[in-house]
């Protein structure tokens, strides 16, 4: 499956907005957290700021999202996990309101009561969760829906390498390929779990190899690469459309940021983030779509300023809406 | 004309899947998925004839893969289905409690309202039959403390059938537990009056709103599924000797009927919980802390005593599993207690 | 790895021994369980009777147990499952204990505290859970230690089929094969998981093929038959002493009776029960032994009478013990 | 010659990594697993150093495999090993939660005292610092409320390790939950009582004893961990208005102090429970209970209050989360509302 033009500069307006907001967070993210505005003694206070708790970046993880995201309709489910900007932005995730979700406000996708890992962007069928490997059977939930409801919609399962050893993800792909479910999980291998490598986690090379313990295939993109992706998930999201079952695919990415923000990185060799910059995988398309003619520095600058606008305007929003009234907290519990 | 009026007797288990097979007829977007809820019709008959009568697509037979299905159940209601989600017994939800407290109960809220998760979790629970320590526990307080779950816990046919279907139609995920020693199992003795009239017609009963099923006066027995039967031997024998109990059937835990608990105690004075469930840090524990937080209005003529399981797994031996599990006899002797009693 | 002798007299022996167990416990659990002794309009009181409670019986599925337990030592530990009996005895658990814990009764294994899914004998390291899946991460917590302790003892986890679809497998297959550790996994394909037939829980046909996930040998016994058993545990259970890690087998096995005691079977084809008994593996070991000359009328007969002085000792011991006092469920909560 | 005494102030998460490291050093059966326990040295801090100590074979970083490495600590443990186990976040317990409450907590009663289980559950608890609904729960009434494990919620430094030095020692499971909010870690704010000064020796605290950390005449607040710390402010507030609060820090839940619990209100009349967990069904009820349980002997001057997350998941943003977990002036106002009755 080729990618058209169409696709080609989607995907690479997608990883370039995901880029700009991942940089963008890192740095509001940082705002108010550092001496000496901080209590006495602390390097960092996780709680402070306008972006309190915990935050996951998926700077250099573009591919992923965007190379399966492509294929994907506005009534295909996504799950994603802790690390999910990268995702709800490739699938169309309210971009003002999941900001304004992580500032904690009431203009938020979930008034302020989510937080980074918990999107819930109903139109557009996008959720993820702070629990790893959790997503996966939710996903086939949904593919199993799709089936009853007799659409050919189908459910994308996002998670790391690390949730790939959680007994979650065997159940859930045992059941999809039992049933025949129009499902496609896809493994971000980011080659940790944390600080945990993923030699020392996983008892194989590639996860990709697990497909058979389910009678599904499984694809290794061994290239953090939006077109490799692509093509790699196009098969499986068509064949999930045709009714012929889930595919487990592995691809190699890099994380380059901490596991999550004011993480030391200790367990991490010294220069290793550095090294992986430069296998970028944005400016990577970006040569690709120049050497097509499909992109030039004009075109490119227009492309950025464009995404820029909508990224700083997300933040601006988040930034100046309103808190919830503290006793908001109370509400929805339950639905009337 | 005349309109004729047949009763019918059914015991629990019909009663609950009667209410699931006419909720399925009227709602295609109700199905069932567990193990051995099909051809099997689920190891507590919950399930029985559903598949005989909906098919293997709205029955479904699930792998042990309870962390799997329960998971799927919330992916399924997020895109507007109604599952039903059998969790064989409650003594297993250790394995895909993840997937019920952290996602199922939270995600409406964590969305700030805008997904709603409406899915009903059916459980059977209780002991009395010798399953020992890893099959025969209640737990209800464990689904009861968490927030984001309704939680209902019937104690005969008639409330099974109403709030099966309540549930049901629910928009919130609800888990219903059923004990296994009232659901009229043609192979495990249970207590009779579990088994008792039933309309055909479809009927709910809200949520929130515990029963007096028996009057009294002197004593407030609170409580709930099986015990409610154990306790109206109980009240029989005790109303033998002159002490009028009252019963009150919680029916659910959450909502939990307040007021009619404050209610009743303060009609009687006196206050004893008979639980099934662990003694402490549970259920029996909140009941009396309800009183503990009314002494500015209530009169008490006696301190408040509980019953339930004195913090040991279930054992499986005969006798130590009828000295574990709270007995009629042992409700008597602690409203007998109660009775010494002249606070003020 | 070949059976010696002894070793085909030991399974021989076992197997019979395991076979009247199972017949008898059949007959000891419905004393007392039928009308008219019960509840007007009941058909059986599962609480009623010596014998309460739950009753899973192995009769049929005898060679896994004998054909892996014949490889081991009493230092090594084996954790079975519900259907526990069959390992129990070939692991050679007191047999008078663990029949007593059956009866609920002061002098069992468990003090009548346990019951017949949880067996537990430290002085032959056996244990079980009633918990489906829930003993593979517990072996390997065994095997562990073993290697922890520096002994080469070695760590078995039983369970059936359906077990396999358990997250709990995945996990603990993973942590053996990635920390190397001395256990084998063996899985007894029985074809039901109480009602649901094997190919509508798992995804594919032989669960031996799910060790590829794993980087870890994976064999399929195909024959529910004492020496292929043995064979392949042979195997296994030398490259676990070895250092060499764990592997996983799968025994397509039988499952003679119900799930447990008192089920309908209304799932199980009319007859399939009776057709598998045509090939029952104890006459089947028999003929082989009798065709090397290792056993005749008269031997057979003196092992039988042998076998049954045992087992029905045993259900004298477990029938004529003393109950436990009531007041002792609040002992043995807590370890002083 | 003389015996110089230094005094060593100690974060939270020190103490319990020198008790680690101490007990390891001790007792060659002790080693540690869990998720980035190794080079991380635990998230919390709660394992640092040990890695370089004691090396990877002592010091193992597992897969998150929950339910895979809670089991093989049982396995481990049932042969001799001494192993303690961390579980990153109490959050997460719902992925493994089988293995220890019916199989950590039971096979020593299931095998009638036969096997022994001695093996140490680390665990972080606890919000205040915006991880929301699935990264701040306390849940330590769960934990209580199965039988067979022993449950120790510490509020500082010093108790920490000389309970968590008791717990390796403890033929029991024992479940050890640190609030996030009083590690003293570098990167979250913390209350300062909690870091204090720690003795190098080794020393135990028995399981089952309270400590009143703040003697008070007027009203007294039964709480734990970070709470403790919490109250201590309130009780501070309180005392510029005259109104002197006692402050009972439990320690242990179980085994449970009841009679601390007793005296401290037999004194003073008055109860608040302060806790960080969720209200109904837990910790706060078991506590009211006992003083309900107890209203022959006890003269109460105000009903039972209970301050407690009030059955809402976590939520993330700020003023909603300060809003949900009790606060110094939450303490504050309730204690006032208590001095406003006057029973009897
Ligand atoms: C069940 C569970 N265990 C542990 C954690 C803590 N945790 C959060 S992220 C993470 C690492 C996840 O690694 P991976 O799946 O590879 O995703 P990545 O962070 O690399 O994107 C861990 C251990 C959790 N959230 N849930
Ligand atoms: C986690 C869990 N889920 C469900 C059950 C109920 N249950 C007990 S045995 C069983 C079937 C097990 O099938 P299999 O593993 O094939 O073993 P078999 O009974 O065939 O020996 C089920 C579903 C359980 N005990 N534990
Ligand atoms: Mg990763
Ligand atoms: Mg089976």
């Amino acid at each position: 499956m080729q990618a058209t033009t169409e696709q080609l500069l989607w995907m690479y307006e997608k990883m370039v907005e995901i880029r700009e907001y991942e940089e963008t967070m890192a740095k509001v993210y940082l705002e108010a957290k550092l001496p000496p505005k901080i209590q006495k003694g602390l390097a960092f206070d996780i709680g402070a700021g306008p972006v309190p708790g915990e935050m996951h970046l998926a700077a250099g993880q573009e591919p992923v999202a965007v190379g399966v995201c492509a294929h994907l309709r506005r009534d295909d489910t996504v799950v994603g996990a802790h690390r999910p900007h990268h995702f709800a932005i490739a699938k169309d995730v309210d971009l003002n309101a999941m900001t304004a979700e992580m500032y904690g406000k009431a203009t938020g996708l979930g008034r302020g009561k989510g937080g980074h890992m918990h999107l819930f962007d109903p139109a557009v069928k996008f959720s993820c969760s702070g629990i790893v490997g959790a997503g996966a059977p939710q996903a086939c939930g949904a593919a199993l829906a799709a089936r009853k409801l007799g659409t050919d919609a189908v459910a994308i399962a996002f998670f790391g390498e690390g949730a790939a050893n959680q007994g979650a993800f065997h159940e859930a792909l045992n059941l999809a390929a039992l049933w025949k479910l129009p499902v496609v999980f896809v493994v971000e291998d980011n080659k940790y779990g944390i600080s945990v490598e993923k030699s020392a986690s996983t008892a194989i090379a590639s996860n990709a190899d697990r497909a058979v313990a389910y009678g599904m295939p499984g694809v290794l993109v061994e290239k953090n690469d939006a077109v490799a992706v692509f093509e790699a998930a196009g098969e499986a999201v068509a064949r999930a459309r045709r009714g012929e079952g889930p595919t487990l695919i592995e691809v190699k990415t890099d994380r380059y940021y901490g596991h999550f923000q004011g993480d030391p990185e200790t367990y991490r060799p010294k220069g290793e983030a550095k090294a992986l910059r430069q296998h970028d995988p944005i400016p990577a398309l970006g040569a690709l779509l120049r050497s097509r003619d499909l992109l030039d520095d004009e075109s490119d600058a227009a492309l950025r300023t464009r995404v820029s606008a909508r990224v700083q305007a997300a933040y601006d929003f988040g930034r100046n809406s309103p808190y919830p009234e503290p006793q908001d907290a109370l509400l929805h519990v339950f639905a009337d | 004309m005349s309109t004729t009026t047949t009763t019918r007797r059914l015991t629990m288990a019909q009663a609950i899947s009667e209410a699931t097979a006419q909720e399925m007829a009227r709602d295609p977007r109700v199905f069932v998925m567990g193990e051995d809820v099909g051809k099997y019709g689920g190891i507590f008959s919950a399930t029985t004839g559903l598949l005989e009568q909906f098919g293997p697509e709205r029955v479904m037979d699930t792998p042990i893969s309870e962390t799997g299905f329960m998971g799927a159940a919330l992916g399924a209601a997020a895109e507007g289905l109604r599952p039903i989600s059998e969790l064989m017994f409650v003594d297993f939800f250790g394995v895909c409690f993840d997937q019920i407290y952290n996602h199922i109960a939270k995600n409406h809220y964590m969305s700030g309202g805008a997904c709603k998760y409406p899915l009903v979790i059916t459980t059977g629970i209780g002991g009395g039959y010798n399953d020992a320590a890893q099959h025969s526990q209640c737990l209800y307080s464990i689904f009861a403390h968490v927030p984001g779950l309704k939680v209902v816990v019937p104690s005969n046919a008639y409330d099974a059938k109403g709030l099966m279907t309540t549930a049901i139609r629910d928009d919130n995920p609800v888990i219903f537990l059923y004990h296994k020693g009232i659901m009229g199992l043609s192979w495990m003795s249970y207590f009779e009056g579990s088994t008792n009239e039933v309309p055909e017609a479809q009927y709910t009963i809200p949520f929130g709103e515990a029963c007096v099923v028996r009057e009294g006066s002197d004593v407030t027995i609170v409580t709930l599924s099986q015990m409610v039967q154990k306790s109206m031997l109980a009240a029989d024998q005790l109303a033998t000797e002159g002490i009028s109990a009252e019963i009150l059937d919680l029916r659910t835990l959450v909502p939990l009927d307040r007021a009619a608990v404050l209610a009743s105690v303060a009609k009687t004075g006196r206050l004893l919980v008979a639980d099934e469930d662990y003694l402490s840090y549970g259920l029996s524990g909140e009941i009396a802390a309800l009183v503990a937080e009314n002494l500015d209005t209530l009169r008490l003529k006696a301190p408040v005593r509980r019953l339930a399981v004195p913090d040991v797994p279930i054992p499986f031996s005969h006798p130590l599993e009828q000295f574990a599990i709270p007995q009629v006899d042992n409700i008597v002797a602690s409203v007998r207690g109660l009775m010494t009693f002249k606070l003020d």
